[in-house]
């Protein structure tokens, strides 16, 4: 038990000193961390707040059928602006890559973290493939977001890994955003038995009807709630 | 009317009870003496020891305490007393009452606590009344649906049941309440009827969860009554009766029985903790499981004759392990011929109603009672609960042969002339 | 004069001087007594609402053990207890039941408010999801303040609660 | 041993048709466990009892639900720490450690390494203060008060450290992004060493009372077994993954701050029944001493503790998601952030909600007197869960 463990020490010790040794240099640092956001803002289209400058969201917005366009631009970016981007999350991109070609998109790959964005339709199959060529065998939590701009609801797997080693840090993100006036998404409760009650909190806390899922239901809130999903924006709390 | 609480003060109360007894003697003497002489007048008095009860004899025992006596003797021989004070229910109140208050401060210091502090200014002496006083005021609710008689009457049953178990307990040699050539075997003919009780009352409560408790206090008594009594068929094979009086007195003859049968008194003690409910075995009241078992619906006074029910059953057990493996009242003599050197002219006649051997019996039948006892409260300290099929495994398999195997030990005994009538070790 | 001694009104009146003496003598110490009895037997249900619960358990513990006072929280059952202690917010889907838990409870009963949370909703006061303190659903009696409260308020709370049994008239 | 799928359907069949068609429904007897039940704390689930097995059982959260994750939205960062330490007031430093980490990663704030330290030593203890917790739970969830007293008296030595280490008794809100609080008070070194030293000869104490106790063996071995696949499809985390021989720890998957300059190992069982998921906690909390031993010898002497804040800090748009392991496994916060002082939305990934899965799947199958035993191992804290 000791020797495995000592030898997994090791490899992520190593693996974390690239990280952590960047972390304590501090103009560097600086500058990497203000500079990664910077480009993944631009498709990513997170923040509500600037307009979409983006032509991905929009464009995912109003058609949900013209990645190509942007998709170059999301691709580049990141291995522009990142000076180094890690070899082994860029691995496991191309991986995904070959397989699925212009169905991911890649948001941004920072150390550790990997995010990708798919169509509902294509997320089953992704997460299929993620699960069983890839080794992503749970998912930590399902987050929705509301992006009132764009009159849609993002809604993220938090992948992670027990089975294989060198991904015990790793955390993909895989996205896939919909319509809000009518939330509904493709269930992975089939391939990730972890995302039962998540799933079910998304639903309750987004409105985001989870197709396939067996129990669409009340979950965490009072059995007569009778307003809109809390977590929607347009949900005021009250004084507020 | 009614005055406030608030407003009570010491002094009033006084003079308030001065007002009432003056109140009671004057309807006493104008009223009640004059009645009382006219009935007697009728009425033929008893007689003892030659002496006529007269109401004289009353007022003079004041002044002479000595010639009240021969009453007081003959009162300490009626059946009523016994039943009522000495080895009946009072005692056996009193040591449940000792061993609630024992229990909660001794499982505090194992648990590093204090316990009971505040009530009652002295280590909280009186916690055990207040806990009274409050469950006698507490409002008792009656599930609706409920079977109300037996909701009623279970914990009076359970109370009674419990006390007429201490009836057949002897503290000492004579004092016993029913003392019958059957004693043990009345003793477990009655101790059948708790989980009866505990069956009835569960279900009663229409409730999910006195239900389940009731099902399982009626398996887990039954699974321990069978090593229960083989246990004590050893002790009565080394006996040769099954009167409880006359076990001690074998044992006074030879030697402590525990020590011919140590795996019986094991196995008595482990069937009396089931018996009792207590922590190892106390299923039916387990709280995380089953929120309070059997008890769940009570409230009130019902749970606090239930409580009572319980500890003068512990008592019971107790007592029947010391009269069983520990030699009942035998003990040396440590008390003195008599309490106080020439008491014949002393004003108060203690002398002539204390008996040296008596006193004795009683002394360390209650100390060592207390000891088993103590024993007894000790599992719930270090012990967790146990599982309802390890329960009944252990029952069933482990301790009947446990059982078994120190009756055989006792059957070599008596056949090998060990013990028994003319054994060796026959003093 | 001889008759009008031995009125019936008379009479009447003796029974009542009688009784009334036989009440004062006995209803001051008895409700004394009793209310002694409530004061030091508080037994609280074990109704956990939320995070004040930790700091609760920690008062039963070794050092601020609440058994001193006589309150032991081992009960299981709500029909043997006396006070509940809403130990901290109250959500929307709680609510219900702790009101059913306050109406389950035999007499008396009392309710202490632990923490900021069941005082007034708190921290979370404009939270969508919790009500802005417990004296809406139930009766409060003693309110303990703190974000959690010690267990040294806890106690300070209980004998606060104590006194007020204290000067309680007894029915 | 049916995999996890039959058990999956057979608790969905007996949950969801035959309450419908309700013909075999007169043999089980359906049991509502909390919220005001001994063996439930805050938290209710619905079992269905067929004699003395548990045939169905559907978790019932949301009793202490109540709308971080919203409210969060509406503060700053720095408003945001005092609400988001309340779903588990004996862990706060915990909860707020993956915060400020996320937090700093978003902002970009780098945290003095004395600060790092620190902020490492009041995590450990409050690990420990949890964990005690927990075990004093877990005693009296099986009926040994003896043991729910000795962790609980123990626990107040930790927080007398760490009240003097922070100020305040449970919730410290002491680890904040860009650092602590505050510095450690004169002489602290020596009286956490010396209590580390009491707790580590009462942990001897535990397993002797309690640990090695045959009818403690007896209930929780070879009970409700998790196996390794389970365990994995499941995502729990935590001391339930580390009990079914997955030895996944944050700390040594993903060191964060002065992690990897610690020498620790990951304590893990092979067997995942009930007795692995309550011994690995206490394996835990001895490793967590040696920890805090390495961290009070390499702590440099002296330094700043706390990087300079803005006022109101706010960084580039952008998420992040930043994870430590807590009492309770893996506790993560992924917040987005839209360039404004306050996040855009946060959520908050719990390793009891997470854990909360593995109840129905365990509890299903086994008896009645085996609920509180199976629950509280899962190291559930119903109050994060439902956040």
């Amino acid at each position: 038990m000791s020797a495995n463990n000592k030898e997994e020490l090791n490899k992520v010790a190593a693996g974390s000193q690239t990280k952590h040794s960047s972390s304590t240099s501090d103009d560097t640092a600086q500058q990497k961390q203000q500079q990664p956001p910077a480009p993944s803002t631009q498709p990513k289209q997170i923040p509500a707040k600037p307009s979409p400058p983006s032509a991905t969201a929009a464009a995912s917005a109003a058609t949900t059928t013209t990645p190509p366009p942007p998709k170059p631009s999301l691709a580049s970016p990141p291995a522009k602006t990142q000076p180094e981007p890690p070899p082994f999350e860029k691995g496991l991109v191309e991986q995904l890559k070959s397989k699925f070609g212009d169905m991911v998109k890649v948001v941004f790959i920072k150390p550790l973290r990997i995010k990708i964005q798919v169509e509902p339709q294509d997320i089953v199959g992704v997460a299929s493939f993620l699960r069983d060529s890839m080794g992503f065998d749970h998912a930590e939590s399902v987050a929705g977001t509301d992006y009132p701009k764009d009159n849609q609801i993002e809604v993220v797997y938090h992948l992670g890994s027990y089975s294989r080693e060198e991904l015990a840090a790793h955390i993909l993100w895989l996205t896939a955003r919909t319509n809000k006036d009518d939330a509904r998404l493709p269930t992975l409760i089939n391939i990730y038995k972890s995302v039962e009650y998540h799933e079910r909190e998304c639903y309750e806390m987004l409105g985001v009807y989870f197709e396939g899922h067996p129990r669409n239901e009340r979950f965490l809130l009072p059995e007569d709630w009778a307003d809109i999903p809390p977590l929607r924006k347009d949900f005021r709390i009250k004084g507020r | 009317m009614a005055s406030h609480p608030q407003d009570f003060r010491f002094g009033g109360f006084v003079v308030s009870l001065i007002w009432l007894i003056f109140w009671i003697l004057v309807i006493v003497a104008l009223v009640g003496l004059p009645l009382i002489f006219i009935i007697l007048f009728y009425v033929p008095l008893p007689e003892v020891d030659g002496e006529v009860l007269t109401p004289y004899l009353f007022l003079t025992s004041i002044l002479y305490p000595q010639s009240a006596i021969p009453v007081i003797e003959t009162l300490l021989d009626t059946t009523l007393f016994k039943v009522a004070v000495f080895p009946g229910f009072t005692y056996a109140a009193l040591i449940a009452a000792a061993t609630i208050f024992i229990e909660r401060k001794f499982l505090a210091k194992m648990q590093l606590r204090v316990g009971p502090l505040y009530a009652g200014k002295i280590e909280g002496i009186l916690q055990l009344l207040a806990d009274g006083l409050k469950l006698l005021s507490k409002e008792i609710i009656i599930p609706s649906g409920s079977d109300k008689l037996i909701f009623w009457a279970a914990p009076i049953a359970f109370v009674a049941t419990a006390a007429a178990v201490v009836a057949l307990i002897p503290a000492a040699p004579g004092w016993v309440v029913a003392d019958i050539d059957v004693g043990l075997l009345a003793v477990f003919a009655i101790l059948g009827f708790f989980p009866l009780i505990a069956l009835l009352f569960s279900w009663a409560s229409n409730s999910k969860y006195p239900f389940i408790g009731g099902l399982r206090a009626l398996h887990q008594l039954i699974a321990f009554e069978i090593p229960f009594i083989l246990s004590a068929l050893s002790v009565v094979i080394l006996s040769g009766t099954l009167n409880l009086t006359e076990v001690v007195e074998s044992q006074i003859q030879s030697y402590w029985f525990i020590f011919f049968l140590p795996i019986s008194a094991f196995v008595f003690y482990i069937s009396s903790l089931a018996e009792l409910e207590r922590i190892p075995f106390d299923l039916p009241e387990a709280e995380a499981e089953i929120v309070a078992g059997w008890l769940t619906e009570t409230s009130g006074m019902i749970y606090g004759l239930l409580q009572l029910g319980s500890y003068i059953k512990t008592y019971a057990l107790a007592a029947l392990f010391v009269i069983l493996f520990l030699g009942g009242w035998a003990g040396p003599q440590i008390f003195p011929a008599e309490i106080i050197p020439e008491s014949t002219e002393a004003v108060i006649p203690v002398g002539e109603l204390y008996e040296q051997t008596d006193a004795n019996a009683v002394f360390w039948f209650t100390l060592k009672t207390f000891g088993v006892i103590m024993l007894m409260l000790l599992p719930r300290g270090i012990s967790p609960r146990i599982r309802i099929d390890i329960l009944l495994h252990t029952g069933w398999y482990k301790l009947i042969v446990l059982a078994f195997i120190n009756m055989f030990v006792a059957l070599a005994l008596i056949y090998g002339g060990v013990l028994g009538p003319g054994g060796l070790l026959v003093r | 004069m001889k008759k009008e001694l031995l009125s019936p009104t008379n009479f009447n009146v003796l029974a009542s001087k009688l009784s009334d003496v036989l009440v004062k003598a006995l209803d001051a110490p008895l409700g004394y007594a009793i209310n002694w009895g409530r004061v030091w037997s508080l037994w609280p249900v074990h109704l956990e609402t939320a995070c004040c619960s930790v700091e609760f358990g920690a008062a039963s513990g070794p050092r601020y053990d609440v058994e001193r006072f006589g309150i032991i929280e081992a009960f299981g059952s709500l029909r043997q207890c006396d006070l509940i202690v809403v130990q901290g917010t109250v959500t929307r889907k709680m609510a219900p039941r702790l009101r059913m838990v306050y109406d389950q409870m035999p007499e008396p009963k009392y309710v202490i408010a632990m923490g900021a949370c069941a005082i007034t909703g708190g921290l979370y006061i404009d939270s969508y999801n919790v009500l802005p303190g417990v004296d809406g659903i139930v009766p409060v009696d003693v309110y303990v303040p703190g974000c959690p409260p010690r267990p040294e308020t806890l106690i300070q709370g209980t004998m606060l609660l104590q006194e007020k049994i204290k000067r309680s008239k007894i029915r | 041993m049916t995999s996890i799928e039959e058990k999956f359907e057979e608790s969905k069949r007996l949950g969801l048709q035959i309450v419908k068609e309700s013909a075999e429904e007169d043999r089980l007897m359906t049991l509502s466990v909390g919220p005001q039940h001994p063996g439930s704390g805050h938290f209710r689930f619905v079992i269905k009892l067929d004699g003395d097995y548990i045939v169905y059982c559907d978790p019932d959260p949301g009793y202490v639900h109540r709308g971080e994750e919203k409210m969060c939205e509406y503060r700053n960062v720095i408003q945001n720490i005092p609400h988001l330490e309340r779903p588990v007031i004996h862990d706060s430093a915990n909860i707020t450690y993956s915060y400020s980490l996320a937090v700093e990663e978003l902002v970009g704030i780098e945290v003095p390494r004395r600060g790092q330290f620190i902020r490492a030593i009041a995590s450990e203890l409050n690990r420990q203060v949890y964990t005690l917790y927990w075990l004093a739970i877990y005693g009296i969830f099986l009926g040994h008060s003896t043991m729910f007293m000795w962790p609980t008296g123990d626990r107040e030595v930790i927080i007398d450290l760490l009240e003097a280490l922070t100020g305040a008794r449970v919730t410290h809100a002491y680890n904040i992004p860009g650092g602590v609080r505050n510095d450690m008070p004169e002489g602290f070194r020596d009286r956490c060493l010396s209590q580390i030293r009491y707790l580590q000869k009462r942990f001897k104490e535990y397993e002797d009372i309690f640990y090695n106790n045959p009818l403690f063996r007896q209930r929780t071995e070879g009970v409700a077994v998790l196996s390794k696949e389970d365990a994995i499809k499941l995502g729990v985390t935590g001391s339930v993954v580390r009990a079914s021989s997955v030895p996944f720890d944050v700390r040594k998957a993903e060191p964060y701050d002065i992690y990897n300059e610690i020498d620790f190992k990951v304590q893990y069982m092979k067997t995942g029944d009930c007795f692995a998921r309550s011994y690995v906690p206490l394996l835990d909390m001895q490793e967590s001493c040696y920890i805090i031993e390495q961290l009070l010898d390499k702590m440099p002497a002296s330094g700043e503790v706390r990087a300079k804040l803005q006022p109101n800090p706010k960084g580039p748009p952008g998420e992040s998601y930043r994870r430590v392991e807590s009492g309770r496994g893996a506790l993560g916060y992924y917040i987005v952030s839209d360039g404004t002082p306050k996040p855009y939305r946060v959520k908050i990934s719990v390793g009891s909600f997470r854990n909360m899965l593995a109840l129905p799947f365990l509890l299903v199958g086994q008896r009645l007197a085996d609920m509180p035993a199976v629950y509280w191992s899962l190291n559930y804290w119903p109050v994060e869960a439902d956040r």
